[in-house]
């Protein structure tokens, strides 16, 4: 019974997360806010990948003696690299964001809108 | 005895998610930003606890070095917030409404 | 029994994470969103413990209770405050999420349940990496290993990106002139005793244990990765107490950068390396007289490449971001 | 014996961990709140670890859990007294308006 208990949850939790990160991507006018949406989106897939990897009564997969029940090292492997690579692609937006703040004096999408570029000398 | 420990273990770390979920919901009320640091910092210590136990539990103390890493660098967190109203003093608050005590020094 | 903690605990924290996601769409305040994307990251960390893997809690924990939240700070200002301070998202945004999400869930039914171990994923590639690698490799990280070695091509591929991404950082940010004015006189954290007094006497302590997760991570939870981002932290660590400025002149900005790039370059080296003694790309087993003994000589050198680069990437970043304020 | 021990020692650990939880959520103003995180802190997280300490077998891992504990005692009320801080400079409470 209790092996059985999640069944298909984690899969829906991650979709649930997937949604609300692109409901924060589209909806949001602050763009910082809208990077943290993307960050949400990315770790849905996180989530995604290592439960797929997990095997029920399973090890960490590092191999020790008498332990022969191991999840799926494979999705570690990529999302390990995956969250640091995120973090650092996460860095380049916000410096793009603190470009537009240079340029536009704001980080609001619809403040963006309405003003004409303002500082063309600052641009190196 | 084993079987008894596993019992122990399970009603710690429920009693720990209940206490992870309160801070969570102070995370969630605020209403200051102070009140959500406060919230995350206890939330952190917490789930050090919760993730030492677990490893206890589930028979591989060897991974602790997961809370020893939270541990020793979860103040950066709280030391980025901190450093920004050092440095961002007569700010805005949570609400709209004006915070600071106006410049310092 | 162990059966039963881990699904209440699963239970237990999915739902903590559906609920820390809820609050930041509700909530517009940049700073915090930034607080609650650090209760989001605590979340998934332990989540990651739960389903076993260890080596990616590791790299959460380390990224996110230190780098992200430093970053977004950096770029929020006090005006950033939104007029609004908390409301639902409109309703064609969350239309078109309700229906992105019911096909996904309806393409989760063809998925294998959770913890299932005939699901399709555990019979390709994992039986050989777990049954081969104690004998291929020679150590008791099987994600060590399969990062490093069987899947080193792609890890190479994921150094480069960070390498590039800072990179991309260092000149978006590299026009910008100090913007603050120069009456302004700010406090650094450091003048206050007790915070100085005892977060100095920290740092040695994370460079220390950035070592030991270093040189451990054959063995255990950890790596390159990982420790280049506790490294990062503790130097980071004496920007945020000192200013950013304080930070350089431990480390020069230019040897800076040179770290990021010798990172990538130590990495493309042993490849390299491999390839003149007679064997392929980054096949690590001619390196030495046995082939364990070759495997385990380039997971060294390639891991402190690793290392090199996403520990000099992130300070790189820490101090683009705070170039201009005092 | 040792068990029965570790086991009181990490269920009242727990037990104080959840009533300083609920005080953060009862609590009505941040200082107060600050006062039960302390809690958490020190005594909660010391009963704690001290149990897993004395499950900890080896001592390896019984070295890790004793730096975590040492790690806590050090840095958590510098974080706390540093938070303390930058909200009393920022008069936290008066820019909601209530609590005084």
């Amino acid at each position: 019974m209790s092996e059985t208990l999640p069944g298909l949850l984690n899969y829906w939790v991650a979709v649930t997360l997937f949604v609300f990160g692109l409901i924060i991507v589209i909806d949001s006018r602050n763009m910082i806010k809208k990077l943290v949406g993307l960050n949400i989106f990315q770790s849905a897939v996180f989530l995604l990948f290592i439960t797929m990897g997990k095997v029920t009564d399973g090890n960490a997969p590092i191999l020790a003696e008498g332990v022969n029940n191991f999840s799926n090292p494979l999705p570690h492997v990529l999302i390990l690299t995956a969250i640091v690579v995120g973090v650092a692609t996460t860095a380049v937006g916000l410096a793009l964001v603190s470009r537009i703040r240079k340029a536009y004096g704001t980080i609001h999408e619809d403040e963006i809108y309405d003003k004409p570029e303002i500082e063309p000398e600052l641009v190196p | 005895m084993a079987d008894s420990m596993d019992i122990v273990y399970l009603i710690s770390l429920l009693i720990l998610l209940f206490a992870l979920a309160c801070s969570l919901v102070r995370a969630g009320l605020g209403p200051t930003w102070f009140d959500r640091i406060l919230a995350v910092n206890s939330f952190t210590t917490k789930s050090i606890l919760a993730i030492s136990v677990y490893f206890f539990a589930t028979g591989h103390p060897e991974y602790i070095d997961i809370a020893l890493l939270y541990a020793l660098i979860s103040y950066v967190g709280s030391l980025a917030f901190v450093s920004y109203f050092n440095q961002n003093r007569s700010g805005v608050g949570d609400n709209g409404g004006t915070t600071g005590r106006g410049d310092h020094q | 029994m162990g059966q039963l903690i881990n699904v209440v605990m699963d239970l237990g924290l999915l739902a903590m994470l559906v609920i820390s996601a809820l609050m930041i769409i509700r909530n517009h305040s940049p700073l915090t969103v930034a607080i609650l994307s650090g209760i989001y990251s605590l979340v998934i960390c332990t989540l990651f413990v739960i389903m076993d893997a260890v080596d990616v809690a590791f790299t959460e924990a380390a990224v996110g209770a230190s780098i992200s939240t430093v970053l977004i700070m950096a770029v929020v200002k006090p005006g950033d405050e939104p007029v609004l301070k908390a409301s639902w998202p409109s309703a064609a945004s969350v239309f078109l999420g309700i229906a992105t999400g019911l096909l996904l869930v309806y393409g989760t039914f063809d998925m294998p349940w959770y913890g299932d171990p005939s699901a399709p994923i555990h019979h390709h590639l994992a039986p050989r990496f777990l049954g081969q690698s104690g004998t291929e490799i020679g150590i008791p990280n099987v994600v060590t290993s399969v990062l490093s070695s069987y899947r080193g091509y792609d890890t190479l591929g994921e150094v480069v990106v960070i390498f590039t991404a800072g990179t991309a950082v260092l000149i978006l940010l590299a026009g910008d002139l100090p913007v603050e004015d120069k009456s302004r006189v700010v406090v650094q954290l450091a003048s206050n005793s007790i915070i100085k007094t005892i977060l100095i006497r920290i740092i040695p302590l994370v460079i220390l244990f950035a070592l030991y997760v270093q040189f451990h991570g054959d063995y255990g939870p950890g790596g390159g990765f990982q420790a280049g981002v506790i490294f990062g932290a503790g130097l980071i660590t004496h920007g945020l107490l000192s200013g950013s400025g304080k930070m350089l002149e431990v480390i020069n900005e230019k040897w800076v950068t040179i770290g990021m790039a010798s990172g990538v370059l130590i990495y493309g080296f042993v490849g390299v390396a491999a390839l003149l003694l007679g064997g392929e790309f980054l096949n690590y087993s001619v390196l030495a007289e046995s082939s364990t003994t070759g495997q385990h000589v380039g997971i060294l050198i390639i891991e402190i490449g690793v290392g090199v680069t996403v520990a000099f990437t992130m300070i790189s970043l820490f101090a683009s971001f705070n170039r201009g304020r005092p | 014996m040792i068990e029965v021990l570790a086991s009181v020692l990490l269920i009242a650990g727990s037990v104080i961990v959840l009533i300083a939880s609920i005080g953060i959520i009862k609590l009505p103003d941040f200082y107060c709140r600050l006062h039960a995180a302390g809690v958490i802190d020190t005594m909660g997280s010391w009963l704690v670890l001290g149990g897993l300490l004395l499950l900890s077998g080896n001592l390896v891992n019984g070295f890790k859990v004793a730096i975590i504990g040492v790690l806590l005692f050090f840095i958590a009320p510098v974080v706390s007294h540093a938070i303390a801080r930058a909200a009393i400079e920022y008069d936290a409470d008066k820019a909601e308006g209530k609590d005084g």
